[in-house]
C-alpha cells in the first residue's frame, strides 16, 4: 500500500532485555498499587490507582504490543479506543454527577 | 474510468498466503490492522461494564468498599503478577517468532499457556470462596445472596455486616463500627458491587478461555514450524489479544480489589 | 443504452462457476454472500411488513378489537426488532456493501473472506433465536427493552430474543470490521482516498459506528439477560439498579445505530444521482467527510431519547445542542446532491426516481428531528406518533427508498439482468404516495397527544388512523411489486452487459455479472470517481 | 365543539401557547426547506432533462456555497435550540408557590394524592389559574404522565420522584395518557384531567371525603411507626429535628451538603444510611417494605408542613454527639424490638 504504511513495521523491535526491564517496571508498578491503596490519601486513592494502571497499561501497549514501532494507523486505532471510551464514560456521569 | 493494468506482483507464495491478498505484505498490515479493529470493538464491549461500574461505585461508595475489602487481594495481587508474566512470556515468543528460533518460540508459548492456566486456576478458586461465603449474585446459584450472615455461608469475610460493626482504628483514629441498620444495608447494596465482581471478572476468564483455546493452536502450528521470519501474523496477533486481555486486567485489579484497604484492626 | 440488447452474458461469472448448495453454504466470494444477506433480509422485510400490516389493521378502529393487548404489544415488537435490527441495519452494508465495496476499492475480495462468512452465519443465528422468541409466542418488550419492565415483569421469552439480537450484533461488527481493513488496506494501487467512490466513504462511516457502537450494545444486553436470568439488580432498583443507566446504555449504540441505518443508504444516494445527472459530484470532500462527521458526532447525541426520562437538565441541554450538531452534516449533503443536479443532463430512470424520493422524504424526516431535538417541544411529542413519523420518513423514506434505489441501479451488475422499466417506476411511485400517506397522517396525530404502542385509542384520533392504514396497504403494494418483477428479471430481464447505464466507478470495468475474483488483474486507477464529462461526448452518450 | 380535524390539541395550559409557536415556528422552517428543495428537485430534473446535443456542464464544487449552506442551518438550528432550552428550562422549574399534589403509576392505573388527602384514581381534578406541581412515583415499572392539553409530559420512575408543573388555563376535560410503554394495559393506563375553576375546585375538594389532610395522615403514620421516638425537639432526641428540613441544605459526615428535597427525604427513610446527617450515628433503621408509597408520600408532606421553629444554624438542629457510641447497641435493640412488635400487630405491605 502507500509507503508510509509499510516503512516503520518491519525495521525495528524491542529486545528481550528492554521486554525484562518493562516486566520489572510492571511487577514494581503492580506493588506500588497495592502499597498506594494501603494508604489514606482520600480522593487520590483511585487517582493514583488509575494513573499507575494506566501508566501500566501504556508500556504495554507502547512495548508488548508494539505500538511504538508501528504505523500511525495503528496509533490512531489505539487512541480512537480510548476517545470513545471516554465519550461514553463522561457523558453518562455528566448526567449522573448533576442531577 | 480509464484504468492501466498490471500484472499482480505476487512476491513468492507462501503456504499462508491468501488469494484476495496482493503480496503477504499487504496480507500482513491487513491482519494485524484487524486485530487492532477487532480490540477497538473489545474496549468498548468492557468499557460499557466500566461505566456501569463507574456510575454505581460512586452511588454506593460504601458498598462498594464493603464488598471489594471481602475479598482476598493476595490472590488478585498474585494473579496480577501471574497475568503480567504471561505478557512477558507471550511477548518473547513473538520476539523468538520473528527471530526465528523455533524452540524458543514454543517454549515461550508453552510458558504462557501454565501462567494462563495458573490464572484461571486461582480465578476457580476465588470464585469457589465465593460461593462458600454465599456471595454469588441472585438467588439462583448456591444458596443465593447474603452477606449479613446467612446459614451454611463459611468464610472469613462472609458476613460484610457484622464486619462493618467491629469498631476499628483506621490510620490511628478511633472509629465506632457501623450500628446494626446500617451494616445490614450496606451488606445488601454490597450485592451490586459482585454483581460487577463477577460480570468484570467472568468476561475477563471467558477471554482467557477462549485465549488459551486459540494458543494450543498457534501452539500446534509453532510445533510443526510453520512460523518463521517471513511470516508469523498468527503469533502476533494472538499477542496483541493476549496482552489486551492483560490490560483489562491491569485495571479490574485495583477497581475490584484496591477501593480501599487501607489497615483496619 | 439501447446498445445493452446486443450483449451477451459473461461465459464464467461469480454465479455459474461453481454450483450446488454447498458452494453457497461455504462460499467465501464477497458477491456470493451479498446474496445470502439478501435472501435473509428479504425474509425478514416482509416478516416485519407483514406485522405491520397487522398493526395499521388493528388501529383501523380506536377500540382495541382485533387483537388482545398483549398480542399487539409482541406485534409491535417484533416489527421493530425484525425491522431495524434483522432488516435495516444489514440492508445496505451487508448487501450492496459486500457485494461492491471490494469492487469499488478494486479488490478481489474483502480483507477477512472467511470473518465474511462467519459474519452471515452469525447472523443465521441470531435469526434463529428470534425466530425461536416468535415461536414462542413473541416478546413484547419493545425493540427498546426498557427495565425494569423487560428484566423483571414480563413474562415473554425476552432472554431468547435478547440473545438473538446480541449475536445478530456480532455479524454487524464483523462487517464493520472487514469493511474498515479492506478500505484501508486493500485498495487498489491509485485508488487514494480522494478517489474512493462515496459510497464507499459513507460504508467506511458506517463501519465505524458498527465497530464502535455494537459492543456497548452486546454488553447492555448481556446485563439485561443476567438481570433477569438470575434476578440481580442491576437496572432494577429493587436493588439500588437505575433503569435509566440501561437508557443510557441502549442509546449509546442504538442512537448511532440509526446512522447505520442511514449512512450507507446516503452513499447509494450519491452514486445515482452522479450516474443520471452524468455529472460530477458537487463538494465531493464534503459529502465524504459529512459522513465522517455524522459518525463521530452521532455518539454524542444518544440521550435525546431521554429527556423527559428524568436526566438531569443540563445535560439535557448538552445533548439537544449535540443533536443540532449532527444535522448539519446532513444537511451539507442534502444540498450538495442538489448541486450536483445542477446544469446536469438528468434521466428519469427508477433509481434516480428512488433517489428524489429519498432526497424529498429524508429532508422531512431529518427536520422533523429537529423537533424532537428541541427540549421544550420534545416534552410534548416524545413517544407519541410524531416520533413514529419522523423515523418512517428517515427509515422506509430515506433508508429503504435508497435501499431499493441501490438495488435497481446495481440490479444488472448483480444478476447480469435488467428490471422491466415500467413496473419498476410504477412500484416507485406507488410505494412513494402509499408513504406519504401512511405517514404523513401520524405527524398530526402526534402534535394531537396519540402516544405510541397504543392498542387502543380515543376516538377522535380515528380519522387519521383510517388514512394511515389506508396508505399502508397502498404501500404493501408498492413492495411487494419490485419482489415480482426482480424475480421475473432474472430469467426473462434483458441482458444488462458490462455497463448500461454508462456509469463510472471500477464496478462497472468489469462484466455483469461479475467473474469470482473480481478483476482479472488489478486494476490501476489512474482517476477520481464520477469522471463523467471529458469522454461523455466520444462515447457517444446522450 | 372541536372541529372535525384538529391539527392542535386544545391549548389548556399557559405553556401550551408558547410550545405551539415553537412548533409553528418550526413547521414554517420545515415547510420552507422541504418546499425549497423539492421545487430544486423538479425544477433541476425538468430544466437539465437529457437532451441530445447537450452534455452535462461539469462543476466541482464550491467552498463559498459549502460555507452558506453549513452556516445558515447552523445559525437557525441554534435559534430554536436557544428557544427550546428556555420553555424546557422554564417547564423543568416548578414556581414556589405551586400547589403540589402527588401521583403514583402502578400497572395500570393512576392514583393522585392532594394535600387536603382526596385522592382519586384515573383521574385528576386541578383549578384553574393556579400552578400545580405534581410530584410522580411509580410503584413498578417506568410510566409516563402525559397530558397533551398542558404540553407536559413526564418518565414516572419507580426509584425516584420525577416533578412536572403546569398552569391550567381553561377549564374542561382532558385526557391523561400514560405515554411510557409499560406492558399489557398500557394503552388502558389513561384517564381525565378534570380542569376547574377555582371556586368549582374548592367545592369539589369540600365534596371528597378525606380523611384527613396528607400531612395529617402523614403525622399519624409518624407517630404508628415510631418515626417519633427518636425525631423530637427535646434534646435527648437521637435523630435529627426535622421541622425545618425541607428545602434546606444538609450536612453529611463526609462533609458533603445536599439538599433535602422529596427525594432526600424518601431516601432517608427507604435506606436511611446512604447519607448520613453529620453530627449523627446510622442508627435509623430502613423502613424498605415497611412504608407504601403511598404512606411514604403522606409522610413526606408531613416533614414539608412542619415550619420552621427558630431559624437555627445550618444542620444544628439538634446538637451532634447525642449518643455516645457505647449506646448504640442498646438502641438498636430496643428499635428492632419495637418494629417486630409493630409488624407482628399490623401486616404490613407486600414485599416488594
Ligand atoms: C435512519 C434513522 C434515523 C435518522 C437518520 C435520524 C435522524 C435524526 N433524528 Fe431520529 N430517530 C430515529 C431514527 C433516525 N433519526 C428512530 C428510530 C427514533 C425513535 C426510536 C424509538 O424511540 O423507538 C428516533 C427518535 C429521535 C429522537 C427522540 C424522540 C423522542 O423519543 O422523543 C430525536 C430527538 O432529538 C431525534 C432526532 C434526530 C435528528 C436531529 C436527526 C438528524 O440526524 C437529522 C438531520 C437531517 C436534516 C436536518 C435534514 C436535512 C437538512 C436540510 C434539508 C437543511 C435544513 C437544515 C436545518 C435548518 C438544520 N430522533
Ligand atoms: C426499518 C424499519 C421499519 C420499517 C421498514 C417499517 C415499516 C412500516 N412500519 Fe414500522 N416501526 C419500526 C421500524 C420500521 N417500520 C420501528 C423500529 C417501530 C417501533 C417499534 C416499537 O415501538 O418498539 C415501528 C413501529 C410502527 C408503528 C407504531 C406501532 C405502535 O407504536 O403502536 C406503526 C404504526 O403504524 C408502524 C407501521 C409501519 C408500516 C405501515 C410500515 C410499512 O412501511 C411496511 C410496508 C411493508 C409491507 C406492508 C410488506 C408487504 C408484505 C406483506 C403485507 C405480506 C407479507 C407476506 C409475506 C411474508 C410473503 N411501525
Ligand atoms: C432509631 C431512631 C430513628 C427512627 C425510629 C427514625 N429515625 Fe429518622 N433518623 C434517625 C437518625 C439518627 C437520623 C440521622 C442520621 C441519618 O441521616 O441516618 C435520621 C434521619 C432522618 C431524616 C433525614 C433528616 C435530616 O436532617 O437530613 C429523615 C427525613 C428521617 N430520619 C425521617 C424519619 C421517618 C419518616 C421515620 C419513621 C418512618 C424515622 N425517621 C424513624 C433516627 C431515627
Ligand atoms: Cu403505564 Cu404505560
Ligand atoms: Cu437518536
Amino acid at each position: 500500500m502507500s509507503a508510509e504504511n509499510s516503512r516503520a513495521a518491519e525495521s525495528s523491535h524491542p529486545t528481550p532485555a528492554l521486554y525484562g526491564l518493562i516486566l520489572a517496571i510492571l511487577v514494581s508498578g503492580t506493588a506500588l498499587t497495592y502499597f498506594a491503596a494501603t494508604w489514606e490519601m482520600g480522593i487520590f486513592n483511585p487517582i493514583v490507582a488509575l494513573t499507575i494502571a494506566c501508566t501500566k497499561a501504556t508500556l504495554v501497549i507502547l512495548y508488548f504490543m508494539h505500538v511504538r514501532y508501528s504505523n500511525k494507523l495503528t496509533i490512531i486505532t489505539v487512541c480512537a479506543g480510548f476517545f470513545w471510551l471516554l465519550i461514553l464514560i463522561s457523558l453518562s456521569l455528566s448526567d449522573y454527577l448533576t442531577r | 474510468m480509464s484504468t492501466n493494468q498490471t500484472t499482480a506482483p505476487a512476491t513468492g507464495h507462501h503456504p499462508a498466503w491468501a488469494h484476495q491478498f496482493e503480496n503477504m505484505q499487504q496480507q500482513k498490515e491487513a491482519s494485524s490492522f484487524g486485530m487492532w479493529v477487532f480490540l477497538l470493538t473489545e474496549i468498548m464491549m468492557f468499557g460499557g461494564l466500566f461505566t456501569a461500574y463507574m456510575i454505581y461505585r460512586i452511588k454506593f461508595y460504601d458498598a462498594f468498599v464493603a464488598g471489594s475489602s471481602s475479598i482476598n487481594v493476595q490472590w488478585g495481587f498474585g494473579n496480577t503478577l501471574v497475568l503480567i508474566g504471561s505478557s512477558f512470556t507471550m511477548a518473547m515468543a513473538v520476539w523468538a517468532a520473528h527471530k526465528g528460533k523455533r524452540m524458543q518460540q514454543v517454549v515461550y508459548l508453552v510458558l504462557t499457556m501454565v501462567l494462563g492456566t495458573a490464572f484461571l486456576g486461582v480465578k476457580a478458586v476465588e470464585y469457589k470462596a465465593k460461593y462458600d461465603e454465599c456471595h454469588i449474585p441472585g438467588q439462583v446459584i448456591g444458596k443465593g445472596f447474603n452477606a449479613t450472615g446467612g446459614p451454611g455461608c463459611s468464610g472469613e469475610g462472609a458476613n460484610i455486616a457484622e464486619e462493618l460493626e467491629h469498631p476499628k482504628t483506621l490510620a490511628g483514629k478511633e472509629v465506632a463500627g457501623k450500628p446494626r441498620a446500617a451494616a445490614e444495608q450496606i451488606a445488601r447494596q454490597s450485592e451490586l458491587f459482585f454483581v460487577f465482581y463477577f460480570a468484570m471478572t467472568g468476561l475477563h476468564a471467558t477471554h482467557m478461555i477462549i485465549g488459551l483455546g486459540v494458543l494450543a493452536w498457534i501452539l500446534r502450528r509453532a510445533w510443526k514450524s510453520e512460523f518463521g521470519p517471513a511470516y508469523y501474523t498468527p503469533v502476533e496477533n494472538f499477542g496483541l489479544y493476549w496482552h489486551f486481555v492483560d490490560i483489562v486486567w491491569i485495571y479490574l485489579f485495583p477497581l475490584l480489589y484496591l477501593i480501599n484497604r487501607i489497615p483496619h484492626h | 443504452m439501447s446498445t445493452a440488447t446486443q450483449t451477451v452474458m459473461p461465459e464464467k461469472h461469480y454465479l455459474n462457476e461453481f454450483f450446488g448448495i454447498r458452494s453457497w453454504l461455504l462460499t467465501k466470494d464477497h458477491k456470493r454472500i451479498a446474496i445470502l444477506y439478501l435472501l435473509t433480509i428479504s425474509f425478514f422485510f416482509f416478516l416485519g411488513g407483514l406485522f405491520a400490516s397487522l398493526i395499521r389493521l388493528e388501529l383501523l378502529t380506536p377500540a382495541g378489537d382485533l387483537f388482545q393487548s398483549d398480542t399487539y404489544n409482541k406485534l409491535f415488537t417484533m416489527h421493530g426488532v425484525n425491522m431495524i435490527f434483522f432488516f435495516l441495519i444489514p440492508s445496505v452494508p451487508a448487501v450492496l456493501g459486500n457485494f461492491l465495496v471490494p469492487i469499488m476499492v478494486g479488490a478481489r475480495d474483502l480483507a477477512f473472506p472467511k470473518i465474511n462468512l462467519l459474519s452471515w452465519y452469525i447472523f443465521i443465528a441470531g435469526a434463529a433465536f428470534a425466530l425461536t422468541a416468535l415461536l414462542y409466542g413473541g416478546v413484547d418488550t419493545g425493540w427498546t427493552f426498557y427495565t425494569p419492565l423487560s428484566s423483571g415483569y414480563l413474562r415473554t421469552p425476552v432472554i431468547v430474543m435478547g440473545v438473538g439480537i446480541l449475536i445478530a450484533g456480532f455479524a454487524s461488527i464483523f462487517t464493520g470490521l472487514n469493511f474498515i481493513v479492506t478500505v484501508h488496506r486493500m485498495r487498489a494501487p491509485g485508488m487514494t482516498w480522494g478517489r474512493l467512490p462515496l459510497f464507499v466513504w459513507a460504508n467506511y462511516a458506517a463501519s465505524l459506528i458498527m465497530v464502535l457502537g455494537t459492543p456497548v450494545l452486546a454488553i447492555t444486553l448481556i446485563l439485561l439477560v443476567l438481570e433477569r436470568g438470575f434476578h440481580i439488580g442491576i437496572f432494577d432498583p429493587k436493588l439500588g439498579g437505575d433503569p435509566v443507566l440501561f437508557q443510557h446504555m441502549f442509546w449509546f449504540y442504538s442512537h448511532p445505530a440509526v446512522y447505520i441505518m442511514i449512512l450507507p443508504g446516503m452513499g447509494v444516494i450519491s452514486e445515482i444521482i452522479t450516474c443520471f445527472s452524468r455529472k460530477r459530484v458537487f463538494g465531493y470532500t464534503f459529502i465524504a467527510f459529512s459522513s465522517i462527521a455524522i459518525a463521530v458526532f452521532g455518539f454524542v447525541v444518544w440521550a435525546h431519547h431521554m429527556f423527559v426520562a428524568g436526566i438531569s437538565t443540563y445535560s439535557a441541554m448538552v445533548f439537544s445542542l449535540l443533536s443540532y450538531a449532527v444535522a448539519i452534516p446532513s444537511a451539507v449533503k442534502v444540498f450538495n446532491w442538489i448541486a450536483t443536479m445542477y446544469k446536469g443532463s438528468v434521466s428519469y430512470d427508477t433509481p434516480m426516481l428512488y433517489a428524489f424520493g429519498f432526497i424529498g422524504l429524508f429532508t422531512i424526516g431529518g427536520l422533523t428531528g429537529l423537533f424532537l431535538a428541541a427540549l421544550g417541544l420534545d416534552v410534548h411529542i416524545h413517544d407519541t406518533y410524531f416520533v413514529i413519523a419522523h423515523f418512517h420518513y428517515v427509515m422506509v423514506g430515506g433508508m429503504v427508498m435508497a435501499y431499493l434505489g441501490g438495488l435497481h441501479f446495481w440490479w444488472p451488475k448483480i444478476t447480469g439482468r435488467i428490471y422491466p422499466e415500467f413496473w419498476a417506476k410504477l412500484a416507485a411511485l406507488i410505494t412513494f404516495i402509499g408513504f406519504n400517506l401512511t405517514f404523513f397522517p401520524q405527524f398530526i396525530l402526534g402534535y394531537l397527544g396519540m402516544p405510541r404502542r397504543y392498542h387502543s385509542y380515543p376516538e377522535e384520533f380515528q380519522v387519521l388512523n383510517v388514512l394511515s392504514s389506508a396508505g399502508a396497504s397502498i404501500l404493501a403494494v408498492g413492495f411487494i411489486l419490485p419482489l415480482i418483477y426482480l424475480l421475473w428479471s432474472l430469467r426473462y430481464g434483458e441482458i444488462a452487459g458490462p455497463n448500461p447505464w454508462s456509469a463510472k466507478g471500477l464496478e462497472w470495468t468489469t462484466s455483469s455479472p461479475p467473474p469470482t475474483h473480481n478483476f482479472d488483474v488489478i486494476p490501476v486507477v489512474t482517476e477520481g470517481p464520477y469522471n463523467y464529462g471529458d469522454d461523455e461526448e466520444a462515447a457517444g452518450v446522450h | 365543539m372541536q372541529p372535525k380535524l384538529p391539527l392542535f390539541p386544545e391549548q389548556a395550559s399557559t405553556i401550551a401557547g408558547q410550545v405551539d409557536s415553537l412548533y409553528i415556528f418550526l413547521v414554517l422552517i420545515t415547510a420552507f426547506f422541504s418546499l425549497l428543495i423539492g421545487a430544486l428537485i423538479l425544477f433541476f430534473a425538468v430544466k437539465y432533462k437529457r437532451k441530445p446535443g447537450r452534455p452535462a456542464e461539469q462543476i466541482h464544487g464550491s467552498t463559498l456555497l459549502e460555507i452558506v449552506w453549513t452556516s445558515i442551518p447552523l445559525g437557525i438550528s441554534m435559534v430554536i435550540f436557544v428557544w427550546a432550552a428556555a420553555i424546557f428550562y422554564h417547564m423543568q422549574r416548578p414556581p414556589a408557590n405551586a400547589m403540589e399534589i402527588y401521583g403514583v403509576g402502578k400497572q395500570w392505573m393512576w392514583k393522585f394524592e392532594h394535600q387536603g388527602g382526596q385522592r382519586e384514581i384515573n383521574s385528576l381534578h386541578v383549578p384553574t389559574g393556579r400552578p400545580v406541581k405534581v410530584t410522580l412515583i411509580s410503584q413498578d415499572v417506568i410510566h409516563d404522565f402525559f397530558v397533551p392539553a398542558f404540553r407536559v409530559k413526564q418518565d414516572v420512575l419507580p426509584n425516584r420522584y420525577t416533578y412536572t408543573w403546569f398552569e391550567a388555563t381553561k377549564p374542561g376535560t382532558y385526557h391523561l395518557f400514560c405515554s411510557q410503554y409499560c406492558g399489557t394495559k398500557h394503552s388502558a393506563m389513561i384517564g381525565d384531567v378534570v380542569v376547574m375553576t377555582p371556586e368549582d375546585y374548592e367545592a369539589w375538594l369540600a365534596s371528597g371525603k378525606a380523611e384527613g389532610s396528607l400531612a395529617s395522615s402523614g403525622e399519624k403514620l409518624f407517630q404508628q411507626l415510631g418515626c417519633a421516638t427518636c425525631h423530637r425537639g427535646d434534646s435527648g432526641a437521637r435523630g435529627p429535628n426535622l421541622p425545618g428540613l425541607y428545602g434546606r441544605s444538609v450536612r453529611l459526615t463526609d462533609d458533603r451538603t445536599v439538599v433535602a428535597d422529596d427525594n432526600y427525604i424518601r431516601e432517608s427513610i427507604l435506606l436511611p444510611n446512604a447519607k448520613i446527617v453529620s453530627g449523627f450515628q446510622p442508627i435509623m433503621p430502613t423502613f424498605q417494605g415497611v412504608v407504601k408509597e403511598d404512606d411514604l408520600v403522606q409522610l413526606i408532606a408531613y416533614i414539608k408542613s412542619l415550619p420552621p421553629e427558630d431559624a437555627g444554624p445550618l444542620n444544628n438542629r439538634t446538637s451532634p454527639g447525642m449518643i455516645r457510641d457505647s449506646e448504640v447497641t442498646n438502641i438498636q435493640k430496643q428499635m428492632r424490638q419495637e418494629n417486630q412488635d409493630k409488624a407482628a400487630s399490623k401486616p404490613s405491605g407486600k414485599q416488594p
